[in-house]
């Protein structure tokens, strides 16, 4: 097989194969519907109950306050249209950060075309949320506070206890959308007072197509998809067993062995760093350095667009990601760049390399000396670049 | 995502560089929607495109009209050069994904304010030839869902 | 192991291993994120353009009028909940029957409690809607018609093409749930005028957690699920890879065999009706006998209850299910036996079998024999066989 | 989902049947709601009760809930017999899921109808007995969600 380096694991990751086979059997043998009477099926409806118990464990919350949905777009979407609907005669404002995902912010505006006013807070230069402005942005008719755990993109982890406190104290509810973060970094609901939490299964080497939304016992939020009374009648629909399975070998996986993981790949990730910053001119690393993923590195270089680079990656068998607009179809590049400050022509040229905990020093290293040459190439093919030669010339 | 030909030119494409006292350069796009595509061109006095160069930041999509487009005007006349639109670019290159059309039509502008640059200084008019837009983006998005 | 005959097909069904061969590469090799653009993860996207041929393939579609789900629930919420959003200003009614899934019976409580106004159409002691009823609960602000293909409970096949005749001359929307009919019967959107379609890949030997919602081209509705913009920005969420090919799969192979299947079962259905009927006293068959889907067999036993039938037929190793209230906790029984006129206590005793190719001859002789055995002994406990033999006597 | 005592009384209930002529007969549910109880005793004239049956229509617990109330109040005496409550039954059949707490309940409701019938029967008053609701579900469900 061609050499393939794979950094793209916030896109998604690998299913780990000890999930694979922790779900086979719920495929041909054990496929029963879990809501069924007899032995042979209802015996699933304890394999999920167990799931439910890994996670909450891995949280800090209790079994039943776990509720299995299809992804981390739909936990949000649902955290915040429930929310909404739940909570609409104590007000009609939800506060939220400038860099979420799309499934955050696409649910907002759908949100505020049906009457619901949104707060964006800016972050700093380092994507960070700040708790004051949090504080300061909280009205009597404030009913939810949605702040991500980490970002997607450029990695930083934002203050989540502090914000959480700030919520609690002033009785507004709390979501975070850990898709990036849950199973990759310690998270405590308790500690952070957080009354809703997202997260996705492939992103933590678990499967495609399942996730979870953790609602605190007592949240009045209905359900989002309405049918059967599965998920104590929160989230219709028949269970996915085998996803669901999946999920918690998943998690149980990722949580045995995360401080090891978070110590190699934050060793790891920092090397790459200083040898970017070292060997390339022109580049900025994008999000804070210290409060960040452990498998994050975000960079953009002048002079050239995201695309180019990453296909030029990927002809030297380097999976990455960027901030470009191209990669999206839309023109605007990342608006998670734009509100950390980045001019569009730098956002454009940006990239975003995730590891795991495959990934090697030999791999970095192959890495970065590609990168060099590739960001050589495009610079020596860009008007940018000229007019800039030209000008310190 | 892309044909082999838009691969064979981003990858190997034709033409970059720059050209000194060149009769006509021009640059289109802004470095806000991710596309900067400027050309030089080299016209003799009987009007024919002797050498053309380009230099591009942008997509794959953006360097691979760019070359092509410089592949096809190249010894051309400038009536001919006129002809090469954003569909012959296209077509040339086996069709372009739709939300990358828009590079092929900055391709055929980045001709044009070449062409537009060496008439100016040369105070000739070409046939059917306009300012160049500021911004070739304006408008020009194709929605990919219609429904 | 123990003997198990699985009669719960209507539930779900045990996915083929045909299907787990094809979706096994796309965990741990092609495991990449189809919006992603290296080479290494851009090619699922055409392998679920594939998928999305195949289906629409069966239907008479186009593949871009095919848009992946979570399930028939999501599916049915979707359809529902977006066409009432997006055609509002036409009007806020909605005609359905009273005998659809709680998928759709529940996301029409929760419109009606948003506004629209809800027509519930009666059905007649088969199960079948009426078209002219249909036609007849027309108004000018009705936006849609949802009439399901076939009923999950009792496996009557509704008069699709009329109804959706009926809709298309009166300018209405029209979506079925065809959960149970999809890849079961023959279905032509063309010729039924079918504008949305739902379907679950784990009713048609696929895996759980995926289904799919047929939109014809030209129905406005927007996204359901709001966040990236994955299919075609309609439904937000990383794709399930493995699923959908998983789905794609098993459409595939339920499309080749479906007529031969479906003789298979016919046969082995209409033996297990004739047998009961002329066997067991005191039963009735629910469900219309010819329109009635291939795999489907619903009785009530009059003097027993559901849930205690599940159970000694579960001791005997055969999976069936009930539409008795204790199945699922609640107090009334199934709406459906209520809608086709049942009396409560009848509709208690129901038995739902469902077949499907693997079921035999021998198996049916086996419950047979069985059931006649447990439903005499289940009438020697009741106090409703007593009053009943007292009185007769 | 049922506990193996609740799968024993279910797979082999104790006391199925009727007693003829017997002391008192007490049935209580309703076939719209899926669960029938009755209940016969036998009681001398002592007050001890001699022999119970039962006959019931309904789900796994509601067999087994009657099953075991019966074993629960045999060779008792009737004031023994009140003491027989549902949470008692729950606790001998090592508990029941929560949707189901209602069929212990109606075994409660069962025995004490057949002790009203016998106390009727013979002019007698029982402390603490009260006349038998005609559906016990009213009212009796627990919510299991109460978020
Ligand atoms: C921060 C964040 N939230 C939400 C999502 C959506 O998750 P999914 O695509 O699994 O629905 C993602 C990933 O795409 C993410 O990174
Ligand atoms: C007719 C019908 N509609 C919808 C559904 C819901 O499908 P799912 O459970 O896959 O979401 C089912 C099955 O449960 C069904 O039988």
């Amino acid at each position: 097989m061609k050499k393939l380096i794979y950094l793209d694991n916030a896109a998604t990751t690998k299913t780990s194969p000890e999930v694979v086979s922790a779900m086979l059997p719920y495929f041909t043998e054990h496929y029963g519907n879990p809501s069924s009477v007899y032995g042979f099926a209802a015996a699933n409806k304890e394999v999920i109950t167990k799931q439910r118990e890994i996670i909450a464990g891995v949280l800090g919350a209790k079994s039943n306050e776990i509720y299995f949905t299809a992804g981390g777009t739909e936990s949000d979407n649902w955290a915040l249209t429930a929310t909404a609907e739940a909570y609409a005669a104590k007000g009609k404002h939800i506060i939220t950060s400038k860099i979420e995902h799309h499934a955050i912010l696409h649910t907002c505006e759908y949100l505020e075309k049906r009457g619901y006013e949104v707060t964006y807070l800016d972050v700093d230069e380092n994507g960070l949320v700040d708790p004051k402005a949090v504080e300061a942005a909280i009205r009597p008719d404030t009913i939810l506070i949605s702040v991500m755990f980490a970002n997607n993109e450029i990695g930083t982890i934002e203050p989540i206890a502090e914000i959480g406190r700030i919520a609690h104290e002033h009785g507004v509810l709390f979501h975070t959308d850990a898709v990036q973060a849950f199973a990759h970094v310690p998270i405590n609901v308790d500690e952070c007072n957080i009354d809703m939490l997202s997260a996705s299964g492939h992103k933590l080497n678990g499967p495609k197509g399942i996730g979870f939304l953790y609602i605190r016992k007592g949240v009045k939020i209905r359900s989002f998809i309405h049918g059967g009374a599965q998920e104590r009648k929160r989230r219709a629909g028949t269970e996915n067993v085998p996803g669901i399975v999946g999920l918690g070998k998943a998690v149980e996986l990722a949580a045995a062995s995360m401080q090891e993981r978070m110590d190699y790949e934050i060793e790891l990730r920092d090397y790459l760093i200083d040898r970017i910053e070292k060997e390339i001119p022109y580049c900025r690393l994008n999000g804070d350095r210290k409060k960040r993923l452990p498998n994050n590195v975000n960079f953009s270089f002048r002079f050239i667009e995201g695309e180019s680079l990453l296909i030029m990656l990927d002809m030297k068998g380097i999976c990455a990601s960027s901030g470009s607009a191209c990669t999206s179809g839309s023109l605007d590049p990342s608006h998670v760049l734009l509100a950390i400050g980045l001019p569009h022509e730098i956002a454009h040229g940006s990239l975003r390399m995730t590891l795991d905990e495959e990934t090697t020093r030999e791999d970095v290293d192959y890495v970065v000396d590609n990168l060099k040459e590739i960001v050589a190439q495009l610079r020596s093919m860009s008007p940018l670049y000229e007019d800039f030669v030209k000008k310190q010339a | 995502m892309y044909t082999e030909k838009v691969m064979d030119h981003f990858q190997n494409p034709r033409n970059v560089g720059e050209i000194e006292n060149a009769s006509g350069v021009g640059t289109v796009g802004n470095a806000k929607c991710g596309d900067i595509m400027r050309i030089y061109l080299d016209i003799d006095e009987n009007q024919i495109i002797r050498d053309v160069k380009f230099k591009t930041f942008g997509c794959g999509a953006a360097v691979a009209t760019s070359s092509m487009a410089t592949e096809l005007v190249k010894g051309k006349n400038i009536q001919e050069a006129m002809q090469v639109t954003n569909k012959a670019v296209m077509e040339a290159l086996d069709g372009l994904p739709p939300v990358k059309v828009h590079c092929s039509l900055l391709a055929e502008e980045a001709i044009h304010a070449a062409l537009w640059d060496y008439a100016e200084k040369n105070g000739i008019k070409i046939e059917g030839l306009e300012k160049p837009k500021s911004d070739i983006h304006e408008g020009e998005e194709e929605e990919e869902e219609e429904y």
